[in-house]
């Protein structure tokens, strides 16, 4: 299948992601920054099927927007809105903020300038069908130790979180 | 002196959780506008999630001023009045009245008007009853059992309009007796109605007792012991539910209900369950009833001598039935003037909704529901 | 007619002449002292097992001086006995809530303050229960007619003339 | 024109495909326009078999048996006032529905309703599903949230936490299902969802029988969790009219609320679809190894007809029961309209052509009505669980067998 307008949707789907991550830390709402959170994401996900990798964006959706995000929501609803809105949208440490933000750009351009060589001009096209495969592969065969590690990590988390909650119980 | 906190409504009562999250608790109305509140009642729910802190019933939307109409009318006058505060029990409420009146006269109805009122008062029990169990299990979102019960509380109806021409507020009974000889085939109807409707019990049943999202709903849910119904005045099958053995019927027969051979159901942990288990075999009990008398009504007058113009001597009375929903009892003081000085009725459902904060305390959302259709309330009679 | 039984015989030899024990149509009630209230009744539920109280009620009578009979019905499921505990107190006058004896007596209190406009000491949440928090007047009482309403709270919360 | 019609129709693939923009296009203008009507009949049905299992007549008065009810119900709800909560944050207010109404449509373009029947052929088309309609979780939240009242805040935080948790549960089922698929010459499986059910057809066994009873235990599993899913009866806590009024759309109104009731129904069929795709052999015939050979499959390939044509017997039958009343005259009337139209369409399916481009999607379509029957059959007969309840069954016995399902399916699958 050819592909459409490619660029056309690189910059739409990028400019939203930009434009929504900016509503995310300018929105006093914590709720209304939630959404533009997801829409973020959703962005994301619509980029990565943009690099032909399916099966991430739909695990994208899947986690990120239809099980995190749900949960953050979840949390913020129950807070008081009032309260949240009086407090100060940018804390004293915008100055901290700005030398990060400048450091972390400067880092990408130094990346980008420096590192063009590094990448190939054309990336070599995985066919669609087989990303799916591929991923599978490299998780449980390649990097089958840190996945397992990894797993490992969240499954402490999982039963850290449910100790904590029990306290209270 | 004991602690009777326990007993009072605890929606100030109680400091809220700060151990973890600063978390806020909710304040719910509920009602007097709400699909479950079974009329106006209005309940208002302190929440933490969806476990509820305590409530607070605010009733009286419906309030009529019923004891206020009673001073002001003769005594045959009111007694169309009392059919309107239980209205779907409104054959107990009349029984009542017009044996409290006939006590305070020192007159007896005779026998064959005392079979009427039984055979009448227990079809409406039953037809109370089912009432009670369509909407309490479209309340835990069972919805077809309302349709079924409806249409076997109709054949019910159906009986009490060949009877006195009114389907709801009857206003079956007069002082003394009964105004209306029973029509032609009223027997073979009863007896075709007991046929119709003994394998029904068993149809509802079915759908319900043994099903397992119903019982998970039911079995624990709003448990209070026989020591606080006791202590909070519950009567009726609540009371029974909670394993007391007392049905006036039994302990103070009025009527002749001493000439009947009934079992009093018991339940014994007191929750939604047993209580709904309690309120099925008193339906059972009431076809016994109602079995037994309607094969041997005796033949005679229905009206006792009462006098044209009714006045009683100076002197006070108080005189309880065990409705549906519990004692309904009448208080009532003469002052020798054909207009009774004081009628008080003591409502069981206003005294059973005391108990909805006991009752729910503790528990989640879902169960104020199943405790406010359990205890079957009719906000007629609670507000009067 | 006068009742004897051993338990007026008990709680005469206690109180004295404060108990007047009758029964009228086979019912049985004590008109009590005012001043025997709340210790005649802690005294009916421990002692002698009057464990469910059934009804608070009151019956006002404008012309006598004690204008209100405040009476408690009672029953004990032990000896499936009804009896009826009356006093007599002018208006105005406030009786010892039996919140604390029997914890139904909660709502009755309150329904009769609402009605009567009978205070009872000690009641945990004394308001009114069946009219509106802000209503002006006691229904029950005989000098409230029939038709009377509180014009003042029908208009502001109603916005009517009139809820007849 | 008609040459490219008619060459598309043998084409051996899907128009998302075949890059075929212009039969996309159509197939989604199908999709949705079906979709609406099926919705419009699962209305009608769902109060006419309701009302007969609760011994009632149920909508009588709009047409012949009141077979308008559901135009004249759509009817009302446009011309509504649309309320809007002062206090209501507009805009969330205002995107929740739409949220709601597009995951559940958005969901249909990789639904194979036939090897060539679907608007796209993904190749992650089963994550592609269950992405999309977890997103639709977002709308009830937001819906609930942005009403600003107290019952859809409570309605929203129950579902939200309701479809989050059965989603685990429906996930590891479907990835059960999704295993069985490897289980061919070159071991590599596939999440499309035509590749599903091409993989039971060289099997020869759909997967509910497939390894039995696993394959059944992933498949109730996934039926219970797709209950819940949609909020339906005995799962319907977000909206159990009985405590919260009506949950997370207590504040909607008019058009508003249409979107919802649209959304939840064609949600009920989304999920359906995947169930049938998955384990009951999406498109495939019943019976297609015992009953094989040309004879069986040309009895099978009359069957849509005959189906029809049974409809428009029965409308033809209560059309002769009609009252014989001129009041009546224009339903009865209305009635035979209807079973003519209905006969027309069973003979239109019995013409070669179309009864074997057609059998496929009718196929599919009565096994989702199996499954839309069930959600009836369900909402009448099951009391609702309570919160904990429902939380317990999911996280307690739902995620533990499916989890075990797995397991046991990839040792089966191995050995």
């Amino acid at each position: 299948m050819q592909p459409v307008a490619t660029t056309f949707f690189f910059y739409l789907l990028s400019g939203l992601a930009v434009f929504s991550g900016v509503l995310v830390i300018t929105r006093r709402n914590p709720v209304h920054s939630a959404l533009s959170l997801i829409v973020t994401l959703l962005a994301l996900a619509g980029l990565y099927l943009m690099l032909y990798a399916p099966f991430v964006a739909g695990v994208q959706i899947i986690l990120y927007a239809g099980g995190i995000m749900v949960l953050f929501l979840f949390v913020i609803m129950l807070v008081s809105i009032e309260r949240a809105q009086k407090e100060e949208t940018f804390s004293k440490l915008w100055l901290v903020g700005i030398v990060a933000a400048v450091a972390l750009g400067g880092l990408f351009l130094g990346m980008f300038e420096k590192g063009q060589a590094m990448f190939p001009e054309h990336v070599l096209k995985l066919p669609e069908e087989s990303n799916t495969q591929q991923i599978a592969v490299l998780l449980y065969g390649n990097y089958m130790f840190a996945f397992e590690i990894a797993s490992l990590l969240l499954l402490v988390a999982i039963i850290g979180a449910v100790v904590m909650a029990k306290k209270r119980i | 002196m004991p602690d009777t906190t326990k007993y009072l409504s605890h929606l100030e009562l109680g400091e809220p959780d700060q151990t973890f999250l600063d978390t806020n608790e909710l304040i719910i109305n509920m009602g007097p506008q709400h699909p479950a509140t079974h009329g106006v009642l209005r309940v208002i729910l302190k929440l933490d999630g969806e476990k509820v802190l305590g409530t607070e019933c605010v009733i009286g939307y419906l309030h009529r001023g019923v004891e206020k109409i009673a001073e002001n009318r003769t005594y045959a006058m009111f007694n169309p009045y009392v059919d309107r505060m239980d209205y779907v029990a409104a054959v107990s409420n009349g029984l009542g009245y017009c044996e409290a009146v006939e006590k305070l006269l020192n007159i007896q109805a005779p026998p064959r008007a005392n079979y009427i009122r039984v055979i009448l008062t227990e079809l409406n029990r039953l037809a109370s009853h089912m009432l009670w169990l369509g909407t309490h299990a479209l309340d835990i979102g069972a919805i077809t059992p309302l349709f079924y019960t409806f249409r076997d509380r109709e054949e019910i109806l159906k009986i009490f309009e060949k009877y006195c021409g009114a389907r709801l507020t009857t206003h079956a009974f007069r002082i003394g007796g009964c105004l209306y000889e029973t029509y032609e085939g009223f027997e073979q109807d009863v007896t075709k109605f007991l046929k119709f409707v003994t394998p029904k019990i068993g149809e509802y049943e079915e759908l319900l007792t043994t099903n397992r999202i119903w019982v998970e709903r039911t079995r624990g849910v709003g448990a209070i012991s026989a020591k606080d119904c006791i202590a909070l005045g519950v009567t009726g099958p609540v009371l029974r539910a909670s394993g007391v053995k007392w049905d006036l019927r039994k302990a103070q027969p009025y009527a002749n209900y001493a000439e009947f051979d009934f079992e009093i159901p018991t339940g014994k942990h007191g929750d939604t369950y047993d209580r709904y288990m309690v309120r099925m075999q008193e339906m059972r009990q009431s076809l016994r009833i109602i079995e037994q008398a309607v094969g041997k009504i005796p033949e005679g007058p229905i009206m006792a001598k009462v006098p044209k113009v009714i006045k009683p001597a100076v002197g006070e009375i108080y005189h309880s039935i065990e409705a549906p929903k519990g004692e309904l009892g009448y208080f009532i003081v003469s002052d020798g003037s054909t207009q009774p000085y004081r009628v008080r009725v003591r409502p069981p459902s206003f005294v059973n909704l005391q108990a909805l904060d006991l009752m729910v305390r503790g528990q989640l959302v879902a169960d104020v529901i199943a405790v406010i259709g359990t205890l079957d309330i009719v906000l007629g009679e609670v507000d009067r | 007619m006068p009742w004897h039984s051993p338990l007026v015989e008990r709680l005469q030899q206690q109180y004295g002449s404060g108990i007047e024990a009758s029964t009228y149509l086979g019912q049985n009630y004590m008109v009590a002292d005012r001043s025997l209230v709340p210790e005649l009744l802690q005294v009916l539920r421990d002692q002698e097992r009057f464990d469910y109280c059934v009804d608070i009620t009151a019956v006002h009578y404008p012309e006598r001086e004690k204008a209100f009979d405040l009476l408690w019905i009672l029953y004990s499921h032990r000896h499936n006995e009804r009896i009826r505990v009356k006093i007599m107190i002018a208006d105005g006058e406030s009786v010892p809530s039996a919140v604390s004896i029997w914890p139904t007596a909660n709502w009755l209190e309150r329904e009769v303050y609402d009605m009567f406009g009978i205070r009872f000491e000690g009641h945990p949440d004394l308001k009114r229960i069946l009219l509106p928090d802000g209503w002006k007047g006691h229904p029950l009482r005989k000098d409230y007619g029939i038709i009377q309403q509180d014009n003042e709270w029908v208009q502001i919360n109603l916005g009517i003339e009139s809820g007849q | 024109m008609l040459n490219y019609i008619t060459s598309y129709l043998s084409s051996k693939s899907t128009p998302g495909q075949a890059g075929n923009m212009l039969w996309a296009f159509i197939y989604i203008l199908l999709i949705f326009g079906g979709l609406s009507v099926a919705v419009i009949a699962m209305n009608w049905l769902e109060r006419k078999i309701l009302a007969h299992m609760q011994v009632r007549l149920g909508p009588m008065r709009v047409g012949p048996h009141g077979l308008l009810q559901p135009i004249a119900d759509a009817i009302k709800l446009l011309i509504k006032e649309d309320i809007m909560p002062a206090e209501a944050d507009k805009f969330v207010f205002w995107v929740a529905p739409l949220i709601v109404v597009i995951t559940a449509f958005v969901v249909f373009i990789v639904v194979p309703f036939g090897p060539t029947h679907a608007v796209t052929d993904m190749n992650i088309g089963i994550l592609f599903m269950l992405g999309v309609s977890s997103l639709s979780v977002l709308g009830v939240v937001m819906a609930g949230w942005a009403s600003n009242s107290h019952y859809p805040l409570m309605g929203a935080l129950r579902s939200s936490a309701q479809m989050v948790s059965y989603e685990i549960a429906m996930g590891l089922a479907v990835v059960s299902a999704i295993l069985m698929t490897s289980l061919n010459s070159t071991g590599t499986g596939t999440l499309s969802m035509i590749g599903i059910v091409q993989a039971q057809q060289a099997q020869h066994t759909w997967f509910v029988f497939k390894f039995f009873p696993l394959g059944l235990i992933a498949f109730v599993v996934f039926a219970i969790a797709m209950v819940a899913e949609t909020n339906r009866a005995p799962f319907d806590l977000p909206e159990a009219e009985s405590e919260l009024t009506a949950g997370f759309h207590t504040e909607y109104s008019g058009f508003r609320w249409s979107l919802f009731f649209l959304a939840e129904y064609s949600a009920m069929i989304a999920v359906s679809s995947i169930a049938v795709t998955l384990w009951l052999g999406g498109w495939l015939r019943p019976f297609p190894t015992w009953l094989s050979g040309d004879t069986w499959d040309f009895v099978f390939s009359l069957v849509p007809g005959v189906t029809f044509l049974f409809l428009a017997v029965l409308c033809f039958r209560s059309t002769v029961r009609m009252p014989k009343h001129p009041y009546f005259r224009v339903q009865t009337m209305g009635l035979a309209a209807f079973g003519g139209l209905l006969a027309l369409i069973a003979i239109a399916l019995f013409i070669p052509s179309v009864r074997d481009r057609i059998q496929d999607i009718y196929w599919f379509s009565a096994k989702v009505a199996g499954f839309m029957y069930l959600y009836i059959w369900y909402r009448g007969t099951f009391p609702r669980y309570r919160f904990d309840q429902l939380m317990k069954v999911g996280w307690k016995v739902l995620l533990p067998t499916g989890l075990g399902v797995l397991v046991l399916t990839a040792v089966w699958g191995v050995f």
